[in-house]
């Protein structure tokens, strides 16, 4: 009831969002000294002034700003999000292009920053002060400090070129083909089809990247779940528990655990969308065809349909996995309630 | 008696909205509903209840830091809410407040000297000279050392903080002062001390009180008048002496029966009510109490009752008090 | 205080040490610095380390060791001022809201929360490429993209310390609203934010190499460490032009975490005992 | 050991308990030299101010002091075992069986993510063996027993949802469900209103008839202490200072302190008049006084007291005082 | 399918025991319609999947016959007449004809994309049978024959093009709706066809089963977009790829005597060049031509040419050795003259020098990073004072100031737009790169003469002569200064063959094979 209501509110904002995040952009894009639009013109066709009104007819640019905006946010609520600049293909299609591969990389590196994160943390807080401890704690720290892109060229060089003991850099091996596109994200496709291999090839493809991705995450959640638990550990009912006489691996297990991840869930969502933005970095040396690289590119081009497009795109999620992360606070904490 | 008058609360309402501000339905929690009565000068009156049934709400609309929903404050003669910031500002003088909890109403980053010169820097009041005349004296009222003036909170004791509390709220020559649960957080050695210096600063400085607390035996050693609340309503006011061995409503009846007594040889028979205190963001039809009331009738669940007067000064909210 | 948390905690003496030691590089750099870190040599491109040049040279043969030591100084002050203005507005913008509250609070925070959904990466990169790489640039857009965090923990602050008795106190004596504010609830909220900001310096370090490294940060031949690793992608086969700038931001990310870290759990009275 | 305990028929008996905490101000003792015994069926008051070590000595008991920073010393013998020279495993098998605890704050020492009926069932599975259907059989008796109404849905309910006097009653049912010995209770209704704190003690005084179970009541209000107990024993900066029938200890109390403590309280029977107050404050644990450590706010102190430490001294076979004014009589007692 | 192998490291044999070309390179290519694309590495792809009339084999020298049999020019030379070859059919199985050509190369024209220009020269296109085609030209074009070997002039199966929504009507760069299609599938008669195409990804071609010529040796090509060089170069070291394309002279020398690969080094026809504005509203003191003069007396060519890496060379002026009439590169020893920079640095009255920015766009060209080649010419320039603040952006950021002509001092690349020394005279005053530096006609009113005659000249002798002496000018004077003709360094597994370079498709996969 108060859930739905929730839901509902987050999803206003989201269109609010959507709103926002395409004007900035929107102004940015009217706001930039050169004219990224005829830049993607032929070097002949730039000297040709009819042709270049016909080029910007044809993208529009000819209107006023405002009409400019309004025709776009019409189009948007079709789900058009017009055509890239750069690739000549309406935005909607290259996302959809590009999305996949972000995604199955976010998911692998959040699944990995969770599982160890939770797992170190866990030790950590039990081990507390020990040299167990203090080691993870460095892990966790190093973790969180490691610049990313610094990280997933050392690993490259020393994994791949030296060791030759992982795959390089790409979604899959390049004499594979991809799966056909079900989920797009392969490790699932080429499960769905029935080709072990290519499963298995993908998900070798997705460990380096993955944990250059997750690393950071999982110094964050190491230590989240450390002082978290911790700090339940020092809680009242804590004491009621070992009062009624339950065994310290029983009050850890169930009493201490299920209060001690929520705040890890936070974590778990900040992680996640950090990752988004990581992904640029990764995504570049890892030559991994995602969201990534294509807002680098789009950026770097000021290719603003796509930009808007991109930047839409991950605000929507930002907002989605806040709205799971609470959701999912819901779940684990009865006291919740949504407003 | 009339001209003894100090203030005059006349069907204040005080509610807070729950929902947020942007929500369409909104939601109230009737903190303070439609209570009416008076202070005089020089005396102290007590007000007591359950926890959340709006005792420092009262309170703190009184003083004027929440704008009611209805009602008046008549303060010397004049309705508080009609004035404008600066005659506001005169009049806070006059009003004064102490907290229940001595280390949260001290702000942590402030020597004491700083805490009392507060009041005197936010008026303008006095020279530097004089400013340090009149602090070093009010710490000799309340019974501190000049050595103390340059400590933090943290370096005192609950009973200093609270002591420090009582001379910030002196500083202006208030008329009046709400203490709101001034002793609740002191240890029992301490409370007696507390309580005694507000007695002798009442004396000498012919102050008034209203003197909250859910400390009964407290309000009945301190008080000259008691007014008992539930859930936002008035339902008892009288002499201190009525309200203990005259007592009139029934929750007021079970309120007093219910104080622990360390005298054992005073073993008197317990009410015992049923349930919890409703929430005042839904509270019952009818007499607010008839949902925990031993001797409800079903008119009680119906009509809600008014404050009658039983006796001359002893009014209550009952159906049953005839 | 501080040599009781070091005697007891091996993280927080590392930190130290790799952090003092680098604010010391980025001081006297110019004294140490064997060569220029602009000399080009090409003679002398693409060196192994050695003992002429620990850290070997680069594609136009200027020495790697000189230029990290340098970019100690860009990372440093790049750190600094984002966090000092990140945490300013955040602290200004967060502590408006929350004293305010109500519907402006609410609009304020959804506004706040925009910029935070806000993929801040795009947004750097269009910054920068629309106006040109440049420092004062990137340094725009970090800021951007960092104030929410401050705001959002001194607008929590604000609002828990409003409802403190001693700003009671401070109404019902008739402060005006900018003395409470100022006097009675900032001072006591900033603490958390400035423990924040200064955990999070390591942080902004972080982001910094990854804008530079993506071509974001002031343009060459400046060294920034960032732009430095992307130099060492460029030229992948030799692995010291980007290894040593890569261990210079991880050296310094570490210290101030680690510091940071076991301040973390110093400040926080609940982790206290344990140090 | 043992057949003075038989002898004595007690319960349970704290000889020389002594807890040392270790701070990062520094390392003081919370709990210097107590010793209480107490009988089965019989209910105990401990009154002191705050800080005292009346939480600390109980949860001594209950072996439940963190260790670091908290290093306990001494004996406590129970049913004829020193709980302090069992194992871990062995105290884990006593607590929340034979000795269970009630705590002070309601509202936090339930654990807000499983239902109450979860949390009352766990001790039942854990010591008594019960399959999860008699457990739940049993705590639904429970809750019926300490008076909440509609149990079968309480018992699905989160703590949350429950009012302050609702969770204490729920704390009160866990603690009961083994039936346990003797029962701890560390002020249960200091966080509680008025009317509500006369049901929770309405609800012990007839739980007690019930079951019989010998209870530990620990407060710094001594109108409760009046209206449960049998037998009184007075805390001040971790010390006990007086130990006596209730009855003995209104009538005249033996330590300044206590005397002190009865006048300070206001209360509605007696006439208004100036309140006694007992002048000064408790002292810091860091920073104890030299000899009796009350003899800075005492009215009696001689040069004696400052200098050396009384010890508690018997003065009947029931009443025990840590005072000089009283060590004579008690040497000669 | 179900293939692979479990050791990821080491490629199979074949996957479905098919044969399979992998080539790494870091693609421009945003679309595949052969109306549209013209990126640089367009016709890599496009020229084995679209037959054209005309087509280079091994050199550039002159275009030879693709689907065209024989050809008749006009005495006028404003009509050409081509026939077709018999028996060729489109991948989809339809019968090329005369009325394909001719649909295709209007559709082209019509959709005014970037290569559109190629085709300006021509009045009207004349299907006089199935079999012959007529191309009516507005004037002369020597380079008529070279422009037809581009994709805007690759035949199209109409047919299947218009069931997508191909057009050739005049408003086709509206109407035209099959560019999304031509992305992913294609309609042409070459030896392969597209099969599918994952942007950022992979293009993969495959045989076409109806080609009308030899079979080509491979069923399936795969060209792996992979960004970064250094990647590249792992990938082939592991025998994940045939081919690394996009090497820098650096990766090429780690790899000098590994086993198994082999190295190729080729002379592109890309130019770097350093453009100074003649306009001193823009350029300030830059636009001084003995300034100008100087900066290109104060270069260090050689290291440039060490950064450049082994085969690049330096021409005197924009024109690339390979192309008629060129004169031999400068001698990078002897080429600098700091002494005499200075004086004339004097002689212009900055002696002091000044400061000035250096616009550079962020990209590789032939594998040598453009900032790092902009940081040694800022060292340079500090010699005779000149103070440059390096300022880098994307290229696509870039082009726009670069085109407008509001870039006082900046490095660019240059390829041909067709491979003819004519192409060339765009860097003449009052010309469209001329411009850009502001350099008008009035400005040298005798080497724009020169430029058009020509531009306009058939005769052999004679352009050479023209051409000669262009050169000779512009190294006295010019607003631009060419410092690279870059060579083309990349890498092969040694057990493949025809893999040389071709600058217009850089390597023609037609002609790959194992050995
Ligand atoms: N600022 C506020 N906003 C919303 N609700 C409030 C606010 N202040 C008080 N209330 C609500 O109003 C009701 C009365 O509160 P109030 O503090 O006046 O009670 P009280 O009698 O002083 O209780 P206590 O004895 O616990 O201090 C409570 O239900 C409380 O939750
Ligand atoms: N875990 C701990 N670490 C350090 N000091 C402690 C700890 N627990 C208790 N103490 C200290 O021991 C002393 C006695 O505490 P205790 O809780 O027993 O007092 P109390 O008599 O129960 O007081 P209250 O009435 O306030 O509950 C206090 O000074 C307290 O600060
Ligand atoms: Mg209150
Ligand atoms: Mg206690």
């Amino acid at each position: 009831m108060g859930l739905l209501k929730y839901i509902a509110r987050r999803l206003l904002f989201l269109t609010f969002l959507v709103i926002g995040v395409s004007l900035v952009v929107f102004i940015i894009s009217h706001s930039v000294p050169s004219d990224p639009v005829l830049a993607n013109l032929s070097q002949r066709n730039m000297d040709n002034p009819e042709m270049v009104e016909t080029f910007k007819a044809k993208w529009g640019l000819d209107k006023p700003l405002y009409t400019q905006y309004f025709i776009y946010v019409g189009n948007l609520v079709k789900g058009d999000m017009g055509t890239s600049i750069r690739t000549q293909r309406p935005v909607m299609e290259d996302l959809k292009d590009y999305f996949p591969a972000t995604i199955e990389l976010a998911l692998f590196s959040i699944l990995i920053a969770v599982l160890f994160g939770m797992l170190f943390g866990i030790i950590s807080a039990i081990k507390r002060n020990s040299a167990t401890d203090q080691l993870i704690r460095g892990i966790s720290v190093l973790g969180v400090s490691v610049p990313s892109f610094w990280l997933g060229l050392m690993f490259l060089l020393l994994f791949y070129v030296k060791l030759g003991i992982a795959p390089g850099p790409g979604r899959i091996s390049p004499y594979l083909a991809p799966p056909v596109g079900v989920t797009n994200l392969y490790v699932i496709d080429a499960l769905l089809a029935g080709n072990w291999n290519l499963a298995v090839d993908a998900l070798q493809h997705l460990l380096l990247p993955g944990l250059v991705l997750g690393s950071f995450t999982m110094g964050l959640i190491t230590r989240t779940t450390r002082s978290s638990l911790l700090e339940v550990m020092s809680l009242d009912f804590i004491r009621t528990a070992r009062a009624k006489g339950l065994t310290e691996k029983m009050i850890i297990v169930r009493h201490a655990l299920g209060n001690a991840l929520i705040p890890v869930v936070t974590v778990i969502g900040i992680g996640f969308g950090n990752l988004l933005g990581g992904m640029v970095l990764v995504e570049t040396i890892f030559a991994w065809p995602g969201i990534g690289q294509y807002a680098y590119k789009a950026a770097g081009n000021l290719d603003f349909p796509a930009i808007i497009g991109v930047s839409i795109l991950i605000s929507i999620n930002y907002v989605v996995i806040n709205l799971v992360v609470d959701i999912l606070y819901g779940i684990l904490d009865p006291r919740v309630r949504y407003r | 008696m009339e001209d003894s008058l100090l203030v005059q609360i006349q069907n204040l309402k005080m509610y807070f909205q729950t929902e947020g501000s942007l929500s369409l339905h909104k939601k109230y929690i009737k903190a303070v509903d439609d209570v009416s009565f008076e202070l005089f000068k020089g005396e102290t009156f007590g007000l007591v209840g359950e926890s959340g049934c709006g005792k420092s709400t009262l309170g703190r609309t009184i003083l004027g830091l929440y704008k009611p929903n209805a009602g008046k404050v008549i303060f010397e003669g004049e309705d508080i809410f009609s004035f404008n910031n600066k005659r506001m500002k005169e009049m806070r003088k006059k009003i004064q407040l102490i907290f229940q909890d001595p280390s949260a109403s001290l702000n942590p980053r402030k020597t004491i000297n700083d805490i009392l010169n507060e009041p005197f820097h936010i008026h303008q009041v006095g020279t530097k000279i004089e400013r340090k005349a009149k602090i070093k004296d009010l710490m000799e009222r309340v019974g501190l050392s000049e050595y103390h003036l340059s400590r933090y909170p943290h370096e005192m004791s609950g009973g200093q903080k609270q002591r420090v509390g009582i001379a910030r709220a002196l500083a202006l020559n208030p008329k009046l002062i709400i203490c709101d649960e001034p002793v609740s957080a002191l240890d029992v050695s301490i409370q007696a001390q507390v309580i005694n210096l507000l007695e002798d600063l009442q004396k000498e400085y012919d102050l008034t009180y209203l003197f909250i607390s859910h400390n009964l035996s407290v309000v009945h050693h301190i008080c000259d008048r008691v007014g008992v609340m539930y859930l936002g309503k008035l339902v008892e006011i009288g002499s201190h002496e009525d309200i203990y061995r005259n007592t009139q409503h029934p929750y007021a009846k079970a309120l007093i029966s219910a104080i622990p007594n360390a005298d054992p040889d005073d073993r008197r028979e317990r009410i015992l009510l049923k349930g919890d205190v409703p929430s005042p963001a839904n509270p019952p039809s009818g007499c607010r109490f008839h949902t925990r009331c031993p001797e409800a009738i079903d008119l009680c669940s119906q009509e809600e009752p008014l404050l009658k007067e039983v006796f001359a000064g002893h009014c209550a909210a009952c159906h049953l008090v005839k | 205080m501080l040599a009781r948390i070091m005697k007891n905690n091996l993280l927080f003496s590392i930190g130290i040490i790799v952090c003092s030691l680098w604010i010391v590089i980025a001081i006297i750099a110019p004294l140490i610095t064997p060569y220029s870190y602009l000399g080009q040599d090409l003679a002398n491109r693409f060196q192994a380390p050695s003992s002429l040049h620990w850290f070997g040279t680069d594609s136009i043969g200027r020495d790697v060791f000189s230029r990290v030591l340098i970019g100690s100084r860009i990372s440093l002050i790049a750190g600094l001022v984002t966090i000092i203005l990140a945490s300013f507005i955040g602290m200004i913008y967060g502590g408006i809201a929350g004293y305010i509250g109500g519907l402006t609070d609410e609009i304020m925070m959804r506004v706040s929360e925009m910029v935070m959904a806000f993929p801040g990466i795009i947004l750097a990169m269009t910054i920068s490429a629309a106006l040109g790489p440049s420092l004062y640039n990137t340094l725009l857009a970090m800021v951007i993209i960092w104030w929410p965090n401050y705001a959002r923990v001194m607008r929590s602050m604000v609002i828990a310390n409003k409802e403190n008795e001693y700003v009671e106190a401070a109404k019902s004596l008739g402060a005006s609203h900018f003395r409470i504010f100022f006097h009675e609830i900032m001072p006591n909220s900033i603490g958390p934010v400035l423990v924040l900001a200064t955990l999070d310096f390591g942080n902004a370090i972080l982001l910094f190499s990854g804008l530079s490294f993506l071509g974001l940060g002031s343009p060459p031949p400046t060294p920034e460490w960032g732009a430095m690793v992307a130099d060492g992608v460029l030229n992948f086969n030799y692995w010291w032009i980007g290894t040593f700038p890569g261990l210079a931001i991880l050296t310094m990310a570490v210290g101030t975490n680690f510091i940071g870290d076991s301040l973390r759990d110093f400040l926080d009275p609940r982790l206290r005992k344990e140090l | 050991m043992r057949d003075v305990l038989l002898d004595n028929e007690d319960l349970l008996r704290i000889n020389n308990l002594n807890v040392r905490f270790r701070t990062s101000e520094g390392a003081f003792r919370a709990v210097r030299d107590v010793s209480i015994s107490i009988r089965s069926g019989e209910t105990l008051g401990i009154v002191g101010e705050s800080g005292s070590g009346k939480s600390v000595t109980a949860l001594s008991i209950m072996n439940l002091i963190p260790n670091p920073p908290g290093e306990a010393t001494g004996d406590i013998l129970f049913n004829g075992r020193n709980l302090r020279n069992l194992s871990p495993e062995e105290v884990r098998t006593i607590r929340g069986n034979e000795i269970s605890m009630i705590f002070q704050e309601p509202m936090t020492s339930l654990n807000p993510i499983h239902t109450c009926g979860k949390q009352i069932m766990e001790p039942l599975l854990l010591h008594k063996g019960f399959t999860k259907k008699e457990a739940k059989v049993r705590a639904l008796e429970l809750l019926k027993m300490v008076g909440i109404p509609i149990p079968e849905q309480r018992f699905k309910e989160y703590p949350h949802q429950l009012s302050g006097g609702m969770r204490q009653r729920i704390m009160i049912a866990m603690a009961l469900a083994c039936r346990p010995k003797l029962l701890l209770a560390d002020e249960p209704t200091t966080a509680l209103d008025v009317t509500i704190q006369a049901q929770i003690l309405e609800l012990m005084k007839n739980l007690r008839k019930e079951i019989d179970t010998a209870i530990i009541m620990i407060t710094h209000d001594l109108g409760i202490i009046t209206e449960m107990c049998d037998r009184v024993v007075v805390m001040y900066a971790g010390q006990v200072v007086e130990s006596s029938p209730l009855k003995e200890l209104i009538k005249e109390s033996l330590h300044p302190y206590t005397e002190g403590l009865l006048r300070s309280i206001p209360t509605i029977t007696k006439e208004k008049q100036r309140l006694h107050t007992i002048e000064g404050t408790v002292p810091s644990p860091f920073n104890m006084p030299i000899g009796c450590s009350f003899q800075p706010r005492c009215n009696y102190s001689t040069s004696l007291c400052s200098e050396k430490t009384p010890e508690l001294v018997h003065i009947t076979e029931e009443r025990a005082v840590r005072c000089w004014r009283h060590v004579n009589e008690g040497k000669q007692g | 399918g179900c293939g692979g192998s479990k050791d990821a490291a080491t490629k199979p044999e074949a996957t479905d025991g098919n044969k399979q070309l992998i080539m790494a390179l870091d693609p421009d290519y945003e679309t595949f319609d052969p109306g549209l694309a013209y990126e640089v590495y367009a016709l890599l792809v496009l020229h084995p999947v679209y037959d054209t009339l005309m087509q280079f084999e091994d050199n550039l020298d002159a275009p030879v016959y693709g689907i065209a049999e024989s050809h008749e020019v006009s005495q006028d030379g404003l009509s050409y007449t081509f026939k077709l070859r018999e028996g060729i059919k489109f991948s989809g199985g339809n019968p090329l004809t005369a009325q394909d050509v001719k649909w295709s190369v209007e559709r082209s024209i019509s959709l005014k994309g970037n290569g559109a220009f190629l085709a300006d020269g021509i009045k009207s296109i004349e299907t006089p049978d199935a079999k012959t085609v007529v191309f009516n030209l507005k004037e002369q074009d020597a380079s008529f024959l070279t422009k037809l070997t581009y994709n805007a002039f690759g035949v199209i199966d109409s047919k299947v093009a218009m069931e997508h929504g191909a057009t050739n009507a005049a408003d086709a760069n509206t109407s035209d709706k099959a560019k999304l299609w031509f992305d992913t599938h294609s309609a042409g008669s070459g030896p392969y066809v597209i099969e599918s195409y994952t942007p950022k990804v992979e293009v993969v071609l495959a045989r076409n089963q109806n080609y009308w010529g030899e079979a080509p040796y491979y069923d399936k090509v795969v060209l792996k977009a992979i960004s970064d060089p250094g990647t590249q170069l792992m990938m082939l070291e592991k025998g994940d790829i045939d081919i690394a394309f996009n090497l820098g002279p650096e990766h090429v020398k780690q790899i000098q005597n590994k086993a198994g690969i082999e190295i190729k080094k080729a002379q592109a026809m890309t130019l770097t060049f350093l453009l100074m504005n003649r306009d001193p509203k823009i350029g300030g003191p830059i636009a001084n031509p003995d300034v100008q003069k100087a900066i290109r007396l104060v270069l260090d060519y050689q290291g440039m040419q060490t950064i450049a890496g082994e085969g690049s060379i330096t021409p005197v002026a924009p024109f690339q050795v390979g192309f008629l009439g060129t004169l031999p590169p400068r001698d990078p020893k002897t080429a600098q003259d700091v002494e005499k920079a200075k004086e004339l640095m004097k002689k212009a009255g900055y002696e002091k020098g000044f400061k000035t920015t250096l616009e550079v766009a962020t990209l590789a060209v032939e594998g040598m990073d453009l900032p790092t080649l902009a940081q040694k010419i800022q060292n340079d320039l500090l010699q005779i004072g000149i103070e440059t603040e390096i300022k880098p952006s994307d290229i696509m950021v870039a082009l726009d100031p670069y085109r407008k002509g509001t870039q006082a001092l900046s490095l660019w690349y240059w390829g041909p737009d067709y491979p003819d020394p004519n192409s060339q005279l765009a860097f003449l005053p009052g010309s469209p790169v001329g411009l850009r530096a502001n350099w008008t006609a009035e400005m040298n009113p005798k080497l724009a003469d020169l430029g058009k005659k020509a531009a306009v000249e058939v005769d052999k002798a004679a352009r050479i002569k023209y051409l000669e002496e262009i050169q000779t000018m512009m190294d006295e004077d010019s607003a631009f200064n060419v410092l690279l003709q870059h060579a083309r360094h990349y890498a092969t597994r040694d057990n493949i063959q025809g893999t040389d370079y071709i600058d217009l498709y850089k390597i023609n996969l037609k002609n790959v094979s194992a050995k």
